[in-house]
């Protein structure tokens, strides 16, 4: 016999549950929209009374996409970007965030606020000294360019981020196992990391949608077919004397998908979540 | 001698893209030894794209560039000259003089048309004659057919008004027909401040007098105008030949919709021509280029080009195809090549335009600035963009 | 195994000091126990010693080997910590076994190890669980676990006991002593438990405010605290103080405290230059007695306290409250006057003003 | 990093074989005075490489005169021309207030949202999992893609809330959201919450898991409330992230165009004209490098002014 | 102010039963301690109190109202947690008045409750650190402060004297016997420290795996032991059991283990039906003296461990062995043959199958 919970906090889980259900709904029906926008054909969409559910179905918008684009090209390539620049994200920012947490040194937080200047300066100016810098390196039109350019603005979220989640671990489990006989490095990894488990993983999942959505530097800075992005592919399948509603919500759809796949992926670590305890005081 | 070129265009569309497939397929055979890397680019971002390009000195070796942007890309020292290469060119007959007009500065010329966009207005045929009216020529016919055909209650309105983006040149044309145009004859750059608001409070007063525009006119780019012409809700929309093909899809070619060439205004008759030019952008590999650029002109090319997309060719040997010239449709646009100008062209005229002009127009939509106040903005935008 | 040598160690917090001037000795195989009140900076020693927190100045030197700069992974040391810190992702075993495994100690030998640990610390079953499952004293075990299944040169052990029960915690204690003894590791050993401290310490170091008051062996810091301080930090209940003017009667010393005199051994020579002045006697509860005769002290009884094995009698004396810690069997009566033997032997006399014993 | 010297420079390592074990000589590494230099030293260098030229090349086109279609004009130095035109500028002006408009409007909503969501869902209760991965969705769209579906919904002809919203009788037309300068820059602000608020979901609750229960039992027998629980243990505890989500988003929504470019391109008139918007037309549109470049700085120095004024306030780098 | 009444309340964390059927009954005004070997669930007990954690059946009453379902910010319990919990963002100022400010007390009377408890715990100095920048003792003082300052109808004490030093902690004890005196207030207080069990506690619990041993008052658990479990549980050292065959000689019960006998007293009718059967008899280590006359035991000396005030020794008496707590001026030599008086009055006889006493 489970005692009844008490009644406030029946009130709170109600409460939750209406909420989330609320925000569920708003976040999803636009989606839905486009699911069904992407397989309504065109005179469906335009039309001057509301087709809520489609009478006639068509994957035209999909098999379009498919043929028109190189897709998997596409994809392949946005993958490899946003891999990269969470890898380089990872193995550099994290030390980063690292730093700034759990150091105290002359200039930090000049340091760290020099970080965000990084992002302050507006894109709109960085592209052209990013090409040429990028054209000077030999690394115009690569995916290892682009994944640096994109690490330029996504480094910083990514240790300001992660910082806030190194603070929340407790020092003294760092001071424990450097008794133990852990090197700093390894106490980072072995009881650091795994305590910011979740804000690790956070902030990652920012820096790859980030990436895996960023248009503007992948279309200034690519120009091959070899290295474009996805969104880029995306903006371009989309003509301008065209109505292109069917064609721009099947992209949505599609777009979505590898990010949802990785994110069911990450969901699973993430809500594993941690116990914490242990410390007292 | 075997080169590879690459080729910057604003080609997006599946028909555009199929269309370039074709010239490109036609073009290896012709030339073997010429490798072309096409390079689309879309529209709204070409000029970031190409500026950022030319600043860092790494172009491509032929782009495609429309009329409103020579004047800014020629400035930037984007552009070669072609002239000589275009004088000894054995099918510059082929073109009328006037299509090179909009590439041409100071007697130098930098680019060979490849297709044309020519402006027009697609009209209800169906409710015209209903209504029992005559297609206007005039713009205050068109006004007034405006309003007899808006009917709030059935959701119609008179005209789809281009408030939003792109609608600019709309409303640089009113102000021509009025009498202000942006570049008089003597190529002097200036406004006529009261014919130009006399222009600005007509076409303004479409919506806010008359109310024969849809109130959502400060926003309708492109998509809005088509969408709204598709479904029914306006009778009239202004564009060019280029969105014909989208049109038909909707609406039946001569039952519901009929093409008219652009109305005369009280001062003057303004439809314009817009050319797409290919350009030879980099000294590299620059006959390989040229053989790319003129191969367009070819009518092989732009007839092959004109069957995927539906866009009216440069070439006059080209326009003579029996699939333009039979069809009725595609007799205003005809009409119109016969008056039609092409845009202003100087530098800093696109850019003025685009933040200038239609934001000052789109206050006067929504009722925060008059007709004078908005002119102010102009003249004085105008000022300082060619300071 | 290794001698463990502080000199002059300093530590500030800002413009806290709460460590000044630290100098300790401790032989191999010795067991230190720190003993001083809250906040006296023990933690902050044993974390210096750790080499977790930087000291502002002195150095630390383990065996031969100054240890300033080394690395606390270098220094070979096992800990527990006053806060248990456990690794809150890693289940017990992993906790325990860490600091094995960091040594690269082959698997079978580490899980051997960790089970051994285990059952001496009667948590084998807890091996699975995380340690936010555990009770209190269960995590503090685990923490001590953490630290025994090594083979350092130096335990450093922060309160390790403190939440245990009463029972477990002598088990325990006899454990850590037969480790000491079978190991002969030294040891840096923080309590408050006094208990633990006379039966482990082979020194016990008293501080106070960062300052060692005195180091000594558990026997000398009991019977001749150093100072006042001392006295009265050690023995529960407290010891009593018992102002009064030194006197010599009849070629003895005799302490008179009122209209009262009591008569002190002639031992205490280093007393004389104090005669005629005022001192106090520091007089330990358990010191007196109803049986014996000799020097005797007399009060009305104040407070009676049983409690279990004991009944603890508080006498005022001449205005002066005296508690002496009597037998269960005797049962005194409030507010009744009553007489108790002091076994003077056991007496220490302090200088009111500095506080030191004479 | 590589071991040798440095592990030489540092006692304790023992023997040729560890001394030649990389790990090793990181772990050792780890260990030095001078480790968080080291540590901070690829990310500085890598964002150094790649950030610093161009921004000393975007601050010096500010003080030089560089429009690109206007070549006769050269490229000299003008000092503070553009500054001083941007005060008499009425576009900037406009720009300035809708920016600040733009982003305490959409930050405060997110936020908002973003908390309540993220409170609700670290509640834990069954079958919120798959809430919770529904609610993260909108966040994965592109840019481009949510700008985009939005518009659709919004329009004035084939929106299907204006259908929804007359249908329920809340409205009694079709509305241009966009085209009337009351509602543009509201609409555009619901867009961009739709869009961004699970970035503070997502990270407010990776952030509440790292809260110890112990302190929401001990502010119940407080006797704090729900709300006081908010205020006093859970926003303070999670005050460094949320700065640091804060700060973020400022800078991302201060400076990037994306979404209003597809959904109003500031207009109608100036009414969603914002800085960003206005930088970019500038120097793409107008040509006028100088000009966008010290339309930039400003930008750049408001947000490091921002910044630095909010780190302060929020004490987010004490311990 | 308010009754107690806990009825059949069970609490399992999954298949885990930690607590089975507890039914403890505490007066208005009572002081309950809870004592219990580590992970026996007094503190799952005292948070099923406070309404912090779910229990899994049963009822639980303050006053006359029935708690199962009311929030625990309604229940008006103060607590201190074993693990301190406390706000690592606040200032100690503010964590000690956090429970005023919650409950709307203005803030010149909040501030002087705090100043009041702060100076109370000694720790009127450190009140505007945070939590990080204290000592273990430090923090848990803050721990207690933010109990002491409330007027609640129910205090909650989780080993709230453990990491204390023994001088602070008597101080500390005395404090909250003060309190307790002066509000009135019911309260439950878990503590390894049997000392303070036995001074503080109107009533005492013992536990064990989940289950109340023994629920009675200081005096009688420690004199009359329920079991064997509670009676070796008790008492420092601890008692010590002599098992042997319960005979009748002379009419009068006598223990016969190995070649001996220990005479007992009469009082014990109710051991009459185990004549002839194996008992266990319980003495104590303090009822043993070598000054008396009367029952004896006799062994020889294994082990002298001096602790300051006492002296422990081990006997081998007839091969068990017996623990005798001497006076420090009782010099047993090693090995030696030694006697020992026993006070049987206070010995208790045990059931050793049931473990029950007798
Ligand atoms: N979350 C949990 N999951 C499983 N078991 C738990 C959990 N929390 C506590 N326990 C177990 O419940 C038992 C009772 O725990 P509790 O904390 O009440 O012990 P305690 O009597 O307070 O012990 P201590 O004196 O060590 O603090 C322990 O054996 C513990 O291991
Ligand atoms: N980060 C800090 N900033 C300022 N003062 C500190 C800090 N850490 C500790 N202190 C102070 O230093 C003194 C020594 O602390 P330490 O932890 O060594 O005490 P301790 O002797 O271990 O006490 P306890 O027996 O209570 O654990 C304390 O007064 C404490 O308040
Ligand atoms: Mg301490
Ligand atoms: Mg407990």
């Amino acid at each position: 016999m489970a005692v009844a919970q008490s009644r406030s906090k029946l009130i709170w889980n109600v409460l939750s549950y209406a909420v989330l259900i609320v925000l569920a709904f708003i976040c999803i029906a636009p989606i839905v929209w486009t699911f069904l926008t992407s397989i309504k054909p065109e005179t469906q969409i335009v039309t001057r009374d509301m087709v809520y559910i489609p009478t006639e179905v068509t994957i035209e918008n999909y098999v379009k996409l498919w043929s028109q684009s190189s897709y998997p090209t596409l994809v392949m390539n946005s993958l490899v970007v946003t891999g990269l620049t969470v890898l380089i994200c990872l193995i550099t920012g994290t030390f980063a965030s690292y730093a700034f947490s759990r150091f105290v040194f002359k200039g930090r937080t000049q340091l760290m606020l020099a970080y965000l200047v990084v992002r302050m300066f507006p894109a709109v100016l960085m592209i052209i000294p990013l090409f040429v810098l990028m054209r000077q390196i030999g690394l115009l039109d690569s995916t290892i360019g682009l994944a640096i350019d994109y690490t330029s603005f996504l480094l910083p979220l990514f240790v300001w981020m992660l910082k806030g989640f190194f603070d929340a671990a407790p020092k003294e489990l760092e001071s424990a196992a450097r008794v133990d006989g852990s090197t700093r490095v390894g106490a980072m990894f072995r009881i650091v990391i795994p305590i910011a488990r979740n804000g690790l993983v956070a902030t990652c999942v920012f820096v790859a949608i980030a990436a895996w959505n960023e248009y503007l530097f992948a279309l200034m800075l690519t120009t091959s077919q070899g290295s474009r992005t996805w969104p880029v592919g995306l903006q371009l399948m989309v003509g301008e004397f065209q109505l292109p509603w069917g064609m721009l919500a099947a992209g949505g759809m599609i777009s979505i998908l590898p990010v949802i796949i990785l994110f069911a992926i990450v969901q699973r670590v993430m809500v594993a979540g941690i116990t914490a305890g242990a410390v007292k005081g | 001698q075997a080169a590879s070129i690459n080729y910057w265009h604003t080609f997006t569309s599946q028909s555009e893209f199929a269309g370039l497939e074709e010239v490109m397929k036609l073009f290896a055979a012709a030339h073997p030894d010429i490798k072309v890397t096409q390079e689309n680019i879309p529209n709204p971002e070409f000029m970031a794209k190409i500026t950022s390009a030319v600043v860092a000195n790494s172009r491509p070796n032929v782009t495609m560039v429309s009329s409103e942007r020579f004047a800014d890309l020629l400035a930037m020292g984007a552009l070669t000259d072609m002239t000589e290469r275009i004088a000894s060119w054995d099918r510059r007959a082929d073109f009328d003089d006037k299509r090179f007009d909009s590439i041409t500065k100071d007697g130098k010329v930098y680019g060979v048309p490849g297709f044309t966009f020519v402006d027009w207005m697609y009209y209800r045929k169906d409710w015209f004659d209903e209504a029992g009216l005559a297609p206007p020529t005039t713009l205050e016919e068109l006004r007034q057919a405006a309003i007899k055909l808006t009917d709030p209650s059935k959701g119609r309105f008179g005209l789809g008004m281009r408030g939003g983006p792109g609608g600019q040149n709309y409303i640089i044309n009113v102000m021509a027909a009025f009498g202000s145009p942006v570049v008089d004859a003597t190529g002097t750059i200036g406004l006529n401040r009261d014919k130009a608001i006399e222009a600005i409070d007509w076409f303004s007063g479409l919506l806010t007098r008359d109310g024969a525009v849809p109130p959502s006119a400060a926003n309708d780019g492109f998509r809005q105008v088509i969408e709204g012409f598709q479904t029914g809700q306006t009778a009239m929309i202004w564009h060019h030949t280029g969105s014909y093909q989208d049109v038909a899809s909707a609406l039946k070619p001569g039952v519901e919709f009929a093409t008219l060439a652009m109305p005369a205004g009280p001062a003057a008759r303004i439809a314009r021509l817009a050319y797409a030019y290919n350009t030879i952008t980099s000294d590299q590999n620059a006959d390989a280029s040229w053989e790319w650029v003129k191969f367009w002109g070819e009518p092989d090319a732009a007839v092959a080009f004109l069957e995927k997309t539906g866009y009216f060719p440069a070439s006059s040997v080209a326009a003579k195809d029996e699939r333009i010239s039979g069809n009725p449709m595609y007799k205003a646009a005809a009409e119109t090549l016969e008056f039609g100008i092409p845009q202003p062209s100087f530098p800093g005229y696109a850019g003025w335009t685009e933040s200038v002009v239609l934001p000052a127009f789109q206050r006067t939509l929504i009722g925060q600035a008059t007709p004078e106040q908005a002119v102010d903005e102009m003249i004085d935008g105008l000022a300082s963009a060619t300071a | 195994m290794a001698t463990l040598s502080i000199n002059g160690v300093r530590k500030s917090y800002g413009s806290l000091e709460v460590l000044s001037n630290i100098d300790l000795e401790l032989e191999d195989g010795g067991f230190l126990v720190l003993l001083g009140p809250s906040g006296c900076g023990k933690s902050t020693l044993l974390s210096i010693i750790a080499g977790l927190e930087p000291s502002s100045g002195g150095d630390i030197f383990i065996g031969e080997r100054k240890m300033n700069d080394v690395h606390p992974k270098d220094r070979n040391i096992a800990m527990v910590f006053q806060s248990y810190a456990l690794y809150p992702t890693m289940p017990v075993r992993r906790n325990i076994g860490f600091g094995l495994e960091m040594r690269k100690v082959p698997q079978g030998e580490r899980d051997a190890a960790v089970q051994k640990a285990a059952e001496l610390l009667q948590i084998e079953h807890l091996l699975d669980r995380k340690p936010g499952q555990l009770s209190g004293g269960q995590r503090q075990r685990v923490a001590m676990g953490r630290a025994i299944v090594r083979d350092p040169d130096l335990f450093l052990f922060d309160e390790p006991l403190s939440n245990l029960d009463a029972k477990l915690r002598v088990e325990m204690r006899t454990e850590i002593k037969r480790l000491h003894d079978r190991l002969g590791t030294s040891v840096v050993y923080v309590t408050h438990d006094q208990v633990e401290a006379m039966t482990l310490g082979t020194k016990v170091a008293v501080m106070r405010n960062g300052i060692i008051q005195q180091l000594a062996d558990p026997q000398t810091i009991y019977e001749k605290p150093a100072n006042m301080f001392v006295a009265g930090f050690i023995g529960s209940p407290t010891m009593n103080f018992l102002s009064g003017r030194l006197e010599e009667q009849d070629g003895a010393l005799a302490l008179r405290y009122g209209d009262s005199v009591l008569a002190l051994p002639d031992t205490e020579a280093s007393a004389r230059p104090f005669i005629g002045r005022e001192v106090v006697a520091g007089i330990r509860p358990e010191t007196f007695s109803t049986h014996s005769d000799g020097p005797s002290l007399t009060g009305t009884v104040d407070v009676v306290e049983p409690t279990g094995p004991d009944t603890m009698v508080v006498l005022n004396v001449a205005g002066q409250m005296i508690t002496a810690r009597l037998g269960s069997r005797d049962r005194p009566v409030l507010g009744a006057p009553m007489t108790l033997a002091v076994d003077t032997s056991a007496l220490n006399l302090f200088d009111p003003e500095s506080g030191n014993r004479i | 990093m590589t071991n040798g010297t440095s592990t030489a420079a540092f006692p304790g390592a023992r023997s040729a074989f560890e001394r030649l074990n990389p790990i090793r000589a990181i772990g050792e590494l780890s260990e030095s005075r001078y480790w968080m230099y080291l540590l901070l030293l690829p990310s500085a260098l890598l964002i150094t490489a790649v950030v610093l030229y161009p921004t000393l090349y975007g601050i010096q086109l500010s003080f030089r005169e560089m429009r690109l279609n206007r070549p006769d004009l050269g490229t000299d130095w003008v000092f503070f021309k553009h500054y001083a035109r941007m005060m008499s500028d009425p576009i900037f002006w406009v720009a300035l207030r809708n920016t600040a408009v733009w982003v305490t409007s959409s930050i405060a909503l997110e936020f908002l949202i973003g908390l309540v969501a993220a409170l609700a869902l670290n509640r834990d209760l069954p079958g919120t999992k798959l809430l919770a991965v529904l609610i993260l969705l909108p966040y994965f769209l592109p840019n481009v893609v949510a700008g985009h579906m939005w518009a659709l919904m919004l329009d004035p002809r084939l929106g299907v809330i204006n259908d929804v919203l007359v249908r329920v009788g809340l409205l009694e037309g079709y509305k241009a959201w966009f085209a009337d300068p009351n509602t543009a820059m509201a609409a555009a602000i619901v867009v961009e919450a739709w869009h961004s608020f699970p970035f503070f979901t997502l990270l407010i609750l990776a952030g509440l898991k790292g809260i110890p229960a112990d302190l929401y039992k001990a502010a119940d027998i407080d006797g704090a409330g729900a709300f006081s629980q908010l205020r006093l243990i859970t926003l303070p505890m999670l005050k460094t992230i949320i700065a640091a989500a804060v700060i973020l988003r400022v800078i991302g929504l201060v400076n990037s165009p994306d979404l209003l470019l597809i959904l109003t391109s500031g207009g109608p008139g100036r009414s969603t004209q914002v800085l960003s918007l206005y930088a970019f037309q500038t120097a793409y549109k107008d040509f006028n490098f100088g000009y966008a470049g010290a339309l930039s700085v400003v930008m750049f120095i408001l947000l490091m002014v921002f910044a630095w004024g909010y780190i302060r306030l929020s004490r987010f780098n004490q311990e």
